[in-house]
């Protein structure tokens, strides 16, 4: 009996990720049409980006409320990339994308030639946001900001980063962001098999993630990020120096939302300032906390469901859905402070006690009050 | 054996001009168990603290031919020296077992991190049994009451294997059985080991101390034999009171 | 010469507009340490209760002296209903304070664009804010000497509040350990309730100020949001005068990146300024150190 | 004065109090014992209110208070002193006493107890040693003028010869009769010299209860020896 | 895997001509930042829709509006269209404003072999055969601007405009025209489209004393700029401003008396015709007298016109059948009356520069006379360098 507790602890996540594996890669495209499809595509960016932010918030405490920073270096990279393919296609090997001899005088910034190379953007679409982060967050950790003072930071620089996007419109495309994709490295991209192709891409790179993290939350590391997490100081004490532990898991997170960004691009045809900017950051946490960021699944499947929540109530509402998605914010984290994959676990356990819960239930031990004096 | 003891000299703490450790020297050799005592506010924390790197301190304190001012908090763990807090401080999330877990693996390689915990370490079994929260394992350590939250903490020094321990009014807290049992441990597990123990318990410190050091004012007062020490005028007047000598029949 | 004299004076209009805006969410982020990302949208309050104001008292010279206390007690009252409504139950959990108060956000813009339409509404500039002073080659408007003005005015009222009264410290000793300042005698929730309403209130007559700069709309309050709150980070936590530093210091800066380079450029330049700041001091201007591992 | 009806408490899902019946008398002094984790802490916390009950009652004065929130308690007359030598570490030591009241002589009043605190009033709190922290916290709880004083292991880190100053202050403040107690502590010798009945508690409920004085510190040591 | 397939293979179309309606979808930004502009087309789309409906419908058929929201976002503008074009089937899409929005529906409509109707000014250097472009492009608003400038002897011009891409490429095509007619550009400043105080910017003004300001801002940001001008102390009499996006919709709403103030459009509510007159009375009816027509609002009604025209003279809904017959199909719309270019599916429009007079109306002060042919790549002016700095 306990042995087979112990045996669903360790493999029932995996069980999930099978489930999501097989609903993503075997049910959805049998059912769903090229558009639909393509649009689940989306979401699976999304998710993408949500396991890397369970990652770094659920797991290691870290609001990075500037993801779209990562999102945007991963997606761009693979613009510039399948722009400058695009251009070679029509116009031989010198072609240089249509935007630089529309807004600019036709020359192309230096830094762009090597995304000829579709070798080296897939490098670029790992290491930049990696550079990034492991830079950015050397600085910001070993200076030992956290909490508030980091999440606003990180929206700073998401509102920075968009905001020079804007303004490099010779460079990056400015406000139109970057579009009129028509090969992804060699695939012509106005095929349908091909687009079906991309997806299925995504849908992979979101299993793959998810096996990651699995691997990570049950390892040492992951107990050690948790703890950082919980009480970072007092990992010094255990000789840990928790900047490490906490940029590892920063850097990891960069990783994954920049591969979200990446597919991001060919799947919906454009990536452009509004897809990286601070609304942009935000949207992608609300799926994560909706689904509950400390759990394994939860933020994939969180970020799944915003995805999806967007798009049909904006059908179905297309005047009035921002009130929903408002209230979604405050119902899920007003009522569901763990996510709503967090609920299951919340009925069972009322079930079981058949006990009112105390109006004020702690939410972590710890948490609840007289308890840390420095 | 030689090197095993930890020397302190001219340690000073300066905060904006107060000075909280006033050039004080110690020698803590190993297998004898040190007390530190003195009034509230006489430095006795701070002197802890500026050893483990966590408040910048001038002058010299050495380990093993390392000298410990000009090392990182978490390198001086790594060099063997560990402690506690006043205030109890635990991984309050985690279960007491992988509380214990992440503190033995200071010595494990970076890339083993990325493996998961199969089964019980016996070291952390050991420790387990010897702290006596075998019971609670697989609790979260946030809901530990105070006084088995600082039994936890002894016990992840314990795995961590800590040559030099430093504590931190351990036994703040406990019931008289409690404390027996702490400082019979403290006894056990001090022979191959440097403890240091501050307290304000003078019946916890005549039953364990070897030696006790008393400060105040930032400065060594008196050191000796708890005998010694409560004998002297000076500890009378500036910490133990009038209630000393009564207390000693208590 | 007003090469240097326009972005002084205009940087440190803008400066005092983030001031106003910044001094609530010192009050309800510094000394509370709620993260509400709605604060813009009572700033946008604001300036709707301006703009509603010019309608019922058509005098505008009048008009604007009505809207500054008016707008205070809409946006504040909103603020209450925040708190009652969602905050009070969330003061435990900080972080989460930041999402619930996003979906407040949308909410509110998304009910200003059906209350007023999604085009903005006119604020006319009254008579005697309608004019400027030449000051060594710059126009310097009367309507920034008065956002200048107001600021002073709100630093001075809320400084006082905070230091010469016992409010002060019953907010600080609510934020600092709720349960104990309880068992003080400290009642928290009307403590969290006046300085809730304070604290947007005070977003309200910042409101007044943007719209003097460009009417109403919708989606104003985002516009000043982020550059608030990065000025209450740099400021440091529960400080007041790193506040009015920071505030300045942002708002002349970007004026002076402005004047070299481009308006964007100066957002970029200004942000990525505070990030290096603030790795020099992590925790702002004004650091409060305790011991130990808090 | 406070009287605690078959109270059952507890965190979550978890119970921790089963059924805890104590009476503080009018000017009486009680002293709750047991081991780490018996449920003292959560036993006060119900009494003062930072813990809602999930059955029983809590009366004070012969008012149901159960519902009240512990601002209202320490209005009527109550006052806490947590475990934990907890501050507002952001606020001096002087700050830390104004809230309270800003009237300077009760303040001097309790410096006298204290005196040790004298030097350290424009020092912040969080700089505070534990131990003068806990001498705050004492002196902060006696400025509210409580007529239930409620103390969680109030010597806890304390030096020796303020603990016999603690002693004589509380036995000063009973003795007038105008000072009802309810004291959780470690020290038996100190508990029972300060109280005049005693509970024992065991896994979250009273095992054994009786009259205080020194001549009780058998029983006392022999309830809590398991 | 995937299939390497050269061309693109144009989906056939989906949408259903059986019944007695027709789907057409219209795609604007009801949230977001652009909601404040995009709300005036989505209302004048419904109003021609009623009308059209009320006459019978498009070969027979009433039409069935299907509603979206861009949320001023870009990517959601391409996964509506493609949502409106191949899940909804509609027969053609209304809509867009920002040219980034335009720009990412662009391949989507081309991939789908979709249509689509762009009711704003824009920058031009754009010509799809999936798209029909009902607003001016630059040499029917931006050069008879300049046009009219030279002719008020204007010598020296500021150039003031939104962050994007529109004001950058029209200020480019200024700056070349501008040379070659003599005037001297005195200044170039934009602020981000969000963005709302313009007071550093308008200090340049001042102190470059131009005779003239151009003014490409777009949105909400022309408050800020304006209340600025003024507040610094210029004014039409010395630094008149001429806009390429203030409108009847805009210019009460600055807060600020803008008599004397230019704007170029083909449209305006003063405008006299039968055809406005009733576009006016039928707008007002519907929605209140309060309310202001304007150009991207008749660009906009007269789009549903043009198409409706466009499928009865085809006498069909399919794509390029359309385009098959597009040249020449014209509109008797409110600005005068209006005809498609088959080759770059723009339409002939007549240039007028306005001055706002007391009731924030546009009084006349210059007109092309007749419509100007489009000519979205400048073909036709030798002076145009599109790869110069
Ligand atoms: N960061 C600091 N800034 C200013 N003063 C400090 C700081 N840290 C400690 N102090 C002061 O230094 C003195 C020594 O404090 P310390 O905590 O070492 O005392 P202690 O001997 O441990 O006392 P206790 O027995 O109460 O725990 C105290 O007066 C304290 O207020
Ligand atoms: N916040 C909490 N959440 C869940 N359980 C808790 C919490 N706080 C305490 N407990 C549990 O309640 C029990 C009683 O704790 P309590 O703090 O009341 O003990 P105590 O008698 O005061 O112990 P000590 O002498 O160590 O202070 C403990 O077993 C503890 O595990
Ligand atoms: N096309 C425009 N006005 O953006
Ligand atoms: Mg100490
Ligand atoms: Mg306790």
């Amino acid at each position: 009996m306990k042995q087979l507790q112990n045996w669903g602890r360790t493999w029932g996540p995996l069980l999930g990720i099978a489930v999501i594996a097989i609903a993503l890669l075997v049910v959805a495209p049998a059912v769903l049409s090229p558009f639909r499809l393509n649009n689940l595509g989306k979401y699976v960016c999304w998710a993408i980006a949500g396991v890397g932010i369970g990652l770094a918030w659920g797991r290691g405490g870290m609001l990075v409320m500037g993801q779209g920073v990562f999102f945007g270096l991963g997606g761009y990279a693979m613009a510039m990339h399948l722009k400058l393919e695009a251009a070679m296609a029509t116009g031989g090997p010198d072609a240089v994308p249509d935007f630089m001899v529309l807004y600019g005088d036709g020359t192309m910034p230096g830094w762009w030639a090597p995304f000829r190379s579709g070798a080296f953007t897939l490098a670029a679409i790992v290491m930049v946001p990696a550079v990034v982060a492991a830079v950015l967050g050397w600085a910001i950790f070993k200076r030992r900001v956290k909490g508030a003072y980091f999440a606003i930071l990180t929206q700073a620089l998401a509102v920075a980063f968009a905001t020079l996007l804007v303004a490099t419109i010779k460079q990056t495309g400015g406000f139109n962001g970057l579009n009129q994709f028509t090969v992804f490295f060699g695939y012509n991209l106005y095929d349908p098999t091909n687009k079906r192709m991309v997806y299925t891409i995504a849908a992979t790179a979101l299993v793959v993630c998810l096996v990651v993290v699995w691997q990570l939350y049950r390892s040492r590391f992951g107990e050690l990020l948790v703890a950082t997490r919980d009480a970072e100081e007092r990992v010094r004490f255990l000789g840990h120096d928790p900047a490490n532990v906490k940029l590892v898991a920063f850097v990891l997170a960069a990783v994954m939302v920049s591969v979200g960004g990446a597919l991001f691009a060919p799947i919906t045809g454009i990536i452009s300032p509004s897809d990286v900017d601070a609304t942009a950051s935000i949207l992608l946490i609300a799926g994560v906390a909706l689904g509950g960021r400390a759990l394994l699944l939860g933020p994939a499947v969180g970020a799944l469901a915003v995805g999806f929540g967007r798009t049909t109530l904006s059908e179905t509402f297309p005047d009035q859905w921002t009130y929903f998605l408002g209230l979604l914010f405050i119902v899920v984290v007003l009522f569901f402070p763990a996510g709503l994959g967090s609920v299951s676990s919340q009925v069972v356990g009322r079930l079981r006690t058949l006990l009112p819960t105390p109006r004020r239930t702690p939410i972590a031990a710890g948490t609840d009050a007289l308890e840390v004096a420095p | 054996m030689n090197d095993d003891y930890l020397e302190i000299r001219g340690l000073s703490v300066d905060f904006d001009g107060f000075k909280a450790i006033d050039d004080v020297d110690l020698t803590l050799l190993q297998g004898r168990l040190h007390f530190l005592i003195g009034p509230n506010g006489a430095g006795k924390t701070t002197l802890v603290d500026a050893v483990t790197g966590l408040v910048p301190a001038t002058g010299l304190v050495r380990y093993r031919n390392q000298d410990l001012l000009r090392t990182k908090p978490h390198r001086i763990v790594r060099a063997g020296i560990g402690r506690t807090f006043q205030t109890a401080t635990v991984f309050e999330g985690l279960s007491v077992l992988q509380n214990l877990d992440i503190a033995g693996g200071v010595h494990r390689r970076a890339w083993r991190m990325g493996l998961a915990r199969r089964g019980t370490p016996s070291y952390v079994a050991e420790a387990l049994e010897t702290i006596g929260l075998a019971g609670l394992r697989d609790r979260p350590a946030g809901v530990l009451a105070h006084g088995q939250k600082q039994w936890l903490e002894i016990g992840m020094l314990l795995v961590q294997d800590a040559r030099v321990m430093l504590l931190d009014e351990p036994v703040a807290g406990m019931s008289a059985e409690e404390r027996e049992q702490t400082g019979d441990l403290l006894r056990r597990i001090g022979r191959e080991r440097t403890i240091v123990v501050i307290e304000h318990d003078m019946d916890f410190v005549r039953s364990y101390a070897d030696v006790v050091t008393v400060m105040h004012a930032g400065k060594v007062l008196a050191e000796g034999t708890v005998a010694a020490i409560q004998a002297d005028p000076r500890v009378q007047q500036v910490y133990l009171g009038r209630t000393a000598e009564e207390a000693d029949h208590a | 010469m007003d090469a240097f004299t326009t972005p002084l004076l205009a940087g440190t209009a803008t400066g005092a507009l983030l001031l106003i805006a910044a001094l609530g969410l010192a009050l309800t982020f510094g000394q509370m340490g709620v993260i509400n990302m709605a604060h813009g949208e009572f700033l946008m309050a604001g300036a709707y209760t301006t703009y509603l104001t010019q309608q019922v008292v058509t005098d505008t010279d009048l008009s604007i002296l009505v809207a500054l206390p008016a707008a205070f007690l809409v946006a504040g009252a909103l603020g209450l209903v925040l708190e009652v409504a969602i905050i009070q139950w969330m003061y435990r959990r900080p972080l989460d304070t930041l999402l619930v108060t996003v979906g407040v956000s949308l909410l509110l813009q998304q009910l200003a664009k059906d209350v007023f339409g999604p085009q903005g509404d006119p604020v006319h500039t009254p008579g005697w804010l309608d004019g400027h002073v030449d000051v060594l080659g710059y126009h310097w408007p009367y309507r920034q000497m008065f956002t200048i003005l107001l600021a002073v005015a709100a630093l001075a009222t809320l400084g006082a509040l905070l230091k010469y009264t016992s409010y002060g410290r019953r907010i600080r000793a609510t934020v600092q350990n709720r349960d104990l300042a309880e068992t003080m005698g400290v009642s928290t929730r009307t403590v969290d309730r006046v300085t809730f309403f304070v604290g947007s209130g005070l977003a309200g007559i910042g409101g007044v100020a943007v719209s003097l700069i460009s009417g109403t709309n919708p989606n104003r309050g985002t516009t000043y949001i982020i550059s608030a709150f990065l000025v209450v980070v740099a400021g440091g936590l529960g400080q007041l005068k790193g506040t009015v530093i920071a505030a300045f210091t942002v708002g002349v800066v970007t004026a002076f990146f402005t004047d070299w380079f481009s308006s964007s450029m100066a957002q970029v330049l200004t942000f990525a300024l505070v990030v290096v700041f603030l790795q020099l001091r992590p925790q702002g201007l004004f650091t409060l150190r305790t011991r130990g591992l808090a | 004065m406070l009287e605690l009806r078959e109270v059952t408490a507890g965190y979550g899902r978890t119970r921790v109090l089963e059924n805890v019946s104590l009476t503080v008398p009018e000017g009486g002094a009680v002293a709750v014992m047991g081991h780490n984790g018996a449920g003292k802490t959560t036993l006060l916390r119900v009494a003062v209110g930072l813990l809602p009950v999930m059955r029983g009652q809590v009366l004070l004065d012969g008012e149901d208070v159960t519902r009240l929130r512990p601002s209202k308690r320490v209005a009527r007359g109550l006052g806490y002193v947590p475990q934990g030598q907890l501050s507002f570490p952001q606020m001096t030591t002087l700050e830390n006493l104004q809230l309270v009241t800003p009237d300077r002589s009760a303040i001097d009043g309790v410096l006298d107890t204290f005196p040790a605190l004298r030097d350290l009033l424009p020092r912040r709190a969080g700089l505070l040693s534990g131990g003068q922290r806990q001498q705050l916290a004492i002196a902060r709880t006696l400025l509210t003028k409580p007529r239930l004083l409620i103390l969680d292991e109030p010597t806890e880190g304390i030096q020796p010869n303020v603990v016999a100053e603690i002693e004589s202050v509380i036995t000063a403040l009973t003795a007038r009769g105008d000072l009802s107690v309810l004291l959780v502590e470690q020290h038996v010798g100190f508990a029972l010299r300060s109280t005049d009945s005693y509970f024992v508690l065991e896994s979250g409920r009273v095992t054994s209860s009786g009259a205080g004085g020194p001549g009780a510190l058998d029983a006392v040591r022999a309830a809590m020896a398991v | 895997g995937g299939s390497k397939s050269g061309e693109a293979s144009a989906s056939a179309s989906c949408v259903d001509t059986s019944g007695d309606t027709i789907k057409l979808g219209f795609l604007n930004s009801t949230s977001g930042a652009m909601a404040i502009s995009e709300q005036t087309v989505r209302d004048s789309l419904s109003l021609a829709t009623e009308q059209i409906n009320a006459a019978g419908g498009i070969l027979g058929k009433k039409i069935e509006p299907v509603v979206e929201d861009g949320a001023s976002d870009p990517a959601v503008f391409a996964e509506k269209i493609q949502k409106l074009l191949t899940g909804d089937c509609v027969a053609a899409v209304f809509g867009g404003w920002t040219s980034a929005s335009r720009k990412a529906m662009l391949p989507v409509v081309e991939s789908d072999n979709g249509l689509l109707f762009y009711p704003v000014q824009y920058e031009g250097l754009e010509a799809s055969k999936n798209i029909y472009y009902t607003g001016a492009t630059t040499n029917q608003q931006i050069i008879p601007a300049m046009d009219f400038l030279k002719s008020k002897g204007v010598k020296t011009l500021f150039l003031a405009g939104s962050d994007y891409v529109f004001p950058r490429t029209a200020n480019k095509i200024i700056k070349q025209y501008a040379a070659k007619l003599g005037i001297k550009i005195v200044g170039e400043e934009y602020v981000p489209l969000d963005d709302d105080d313009w007071t550093t910017q308008v200090a340049k003004i001042v102190a470059a004393k131009p005779d003239f300001v151009f003014n490409t801002i777009n949105g909400s940001s022309n408050v800020g700029f304006i209340k600025a001008y003024y507040e610094q102390g210029l004014s039409p009499k010395t630094t008149p401003i001429i806009s390429v996006s203030i409108a009847e919709e805009e210019a009460p709403a600055m807060g600020k008396d803008v008599t004397g103030q230019f704007a170029a459009w083909n449209y305006f509510e003063s405008v006299k015709s039968p055809a406005n007159a009733a576009f006016i009375k039928a707008f007002q009816d519907k929605y209140g007298a309060d309310r202001p027509t304007s150009d991207p609002m008749e660009a906009a009604y007269t789009s549903l016109y043009l198409y409706k025209n466009l499928v009865e003279k085809a006498d069909s809904f399919d794509v390029d059948k359309i385009n098959g017959v597009a040249d020449g199909v014209a509109f008797d719309a409110p600005e005068g009356k209006v005809t498609i270019d088959g080759e770059n599916h723009h339409i002939a429009k007549t240039a007028l520069i306005g001055r706002i007079n007391s009731d924030n109306q546009f009084d006349v002060v210059w007109s092309s006379g007749k419509p100007i042919e489009p000519d979205p790549f400048l073909k036709g002016y030798a002076w145009w360098d599109p790869s110069a700095k």
